[in-house]
């Protein structure tokens, strides 16, 4: 398992590559990447990713756990930036590992919708009008009932 | 104990954080004190429902006692991911 | 929509990056890689893979295109290989670009579930004690259930 | 007609592929004139619900007329991904 909370950009192709080939006793591997969308029409300039610092790797960290308790999986790879990013750039990614392709897409799902509304980041666009605080939505708090509660 | 506020909390009060000398047995009671301190205090803490909050840096209720507790902290709804 | 039928090792981490830099207007990105599993256990030497080579690239492209009917998708990448592989080595790969992660994720579960029991791809397993044939199992036919027809 | 045969279907019959003259109607009548043949041929279509048959080129049933077909192949279920 490695949780990355970073400023710097990290390199999808060498992480996706680096986390497959470390994982080669596992038939599946899922990764998912998110990106500042780079639309012609929007007027965003930046996104700027405040986090909690103390908190942060502790949280995701806990996410992690989560997934590996849940799902048969072999490991778990979570990288997050945080500060200015432009149109275009990688925000964050996880990858999983696991024997069976269902296990892989599902902790890979879980950890997306766990880190969307638990992991300690606020996002703000900012664009020639201003500076707008990204809103959670109720689609990402209803995205957390899928995944009820494991039995004792 | 250290109080901290983040994304349009640190905005609205104007810091990201303070030390607060207080006897509140919970986080509600903590939030009605500081709501009375000043306009912008009230103006962030104005809807109560529209914030979460971390003791020791672990998500908790609005009803979670505070005591022992050595830091608090202040957010809108994550948007991480 | 990329798709490539080919005997050739692809390079995951080349494919993934250029795949994310190619959408630069979507959020999403999500991968799926099968890898032969490399078992310190298992006596597996080889895994042989046989195909049709008429009908896989039609196949497939057919898988996509319905991907990209279904789901709200920018592109889809399918590399799927064939000839003798060794366990470590990574069989296929496939990628989708989305604007929401649910849409890439479903999406990619999708092409698998279908690669999986409708591309024409047959696998063998070589070991000291022979050659077997991979069967298909009742969880890869199950796993179609889950794809209700679209509504007209 | 174009005859292909994929995987263990192509090794019990011994060859991939081959030109068949028939007049079947539908797939089922090719593998009933298929299945009386050879041994080899009786012994790779026992069992024809462990068996997937395309249509040039196209999965198909094996109730689906052969009128108009160039090439027929038959293959145990896919085990592609």
């Amino acid at each position: 398992m490695r949780i990355s909370v970073q400023e710097a950009p990290f390199d999808l192709g060498q992480e996706s590559a680096a986390f497959a080939a470390g994982h080669r006793d596992m038939g599946a591997v899922v990764t998912f990447t998110g990106i500042v969308r780079d639309l012609p029409e929007d007027p965003m300039e930046a996104m700027e990713i405040e986090h909690y610092p103390g908190m942060t790797q502790k949280a995701i960290s806990q996410i992690a756990e989560e997934a590996l308790a849940r799902f048969s999986l072999g490991d778990v790879l979570v990288i997050h930036r945080y500060g200015r990013l432009v149109p275009g750039e990688m925000i964050m990614m996880v990858a999983t590992a696991a024997r069976h392709r269902s296990h892989a897409f599902e902790a890979a799902s879980f950890l997306m919708d766990y880190l969307k509304s638990r992991a300690p980041f606020w996002k703000r666009e900012i664009s020639r009008s201003g500076v707008e605080w990204v809103a959670a939505t109720d689609a990402d708090e209803d995205a957390l009932a899928r995944w009820t509660p494991r039995a004792p | 104990m250290d109080v901290l506020y983040f994304a349009w909390v640190r905005e609205r009060i104007g810091l990201p954080r303070e030390k607060v000398e207080t006897e509140a047995v919970t986080v509600r009671d903590l939030v009605t004190e500081l709501r009375a301190r000043e306009e912008r205090y009230a103006a962030a803490f104005e809807d109560i429902s529209a914030l979460r909050v971390a003791l020791d840096q672990e998500l908790a209720e609005f009803d979670a006692p505070l005591a022992g507790v050595r830091e608090v902290a202040f957010f809108p709804p994550m948007t991480g991911g």
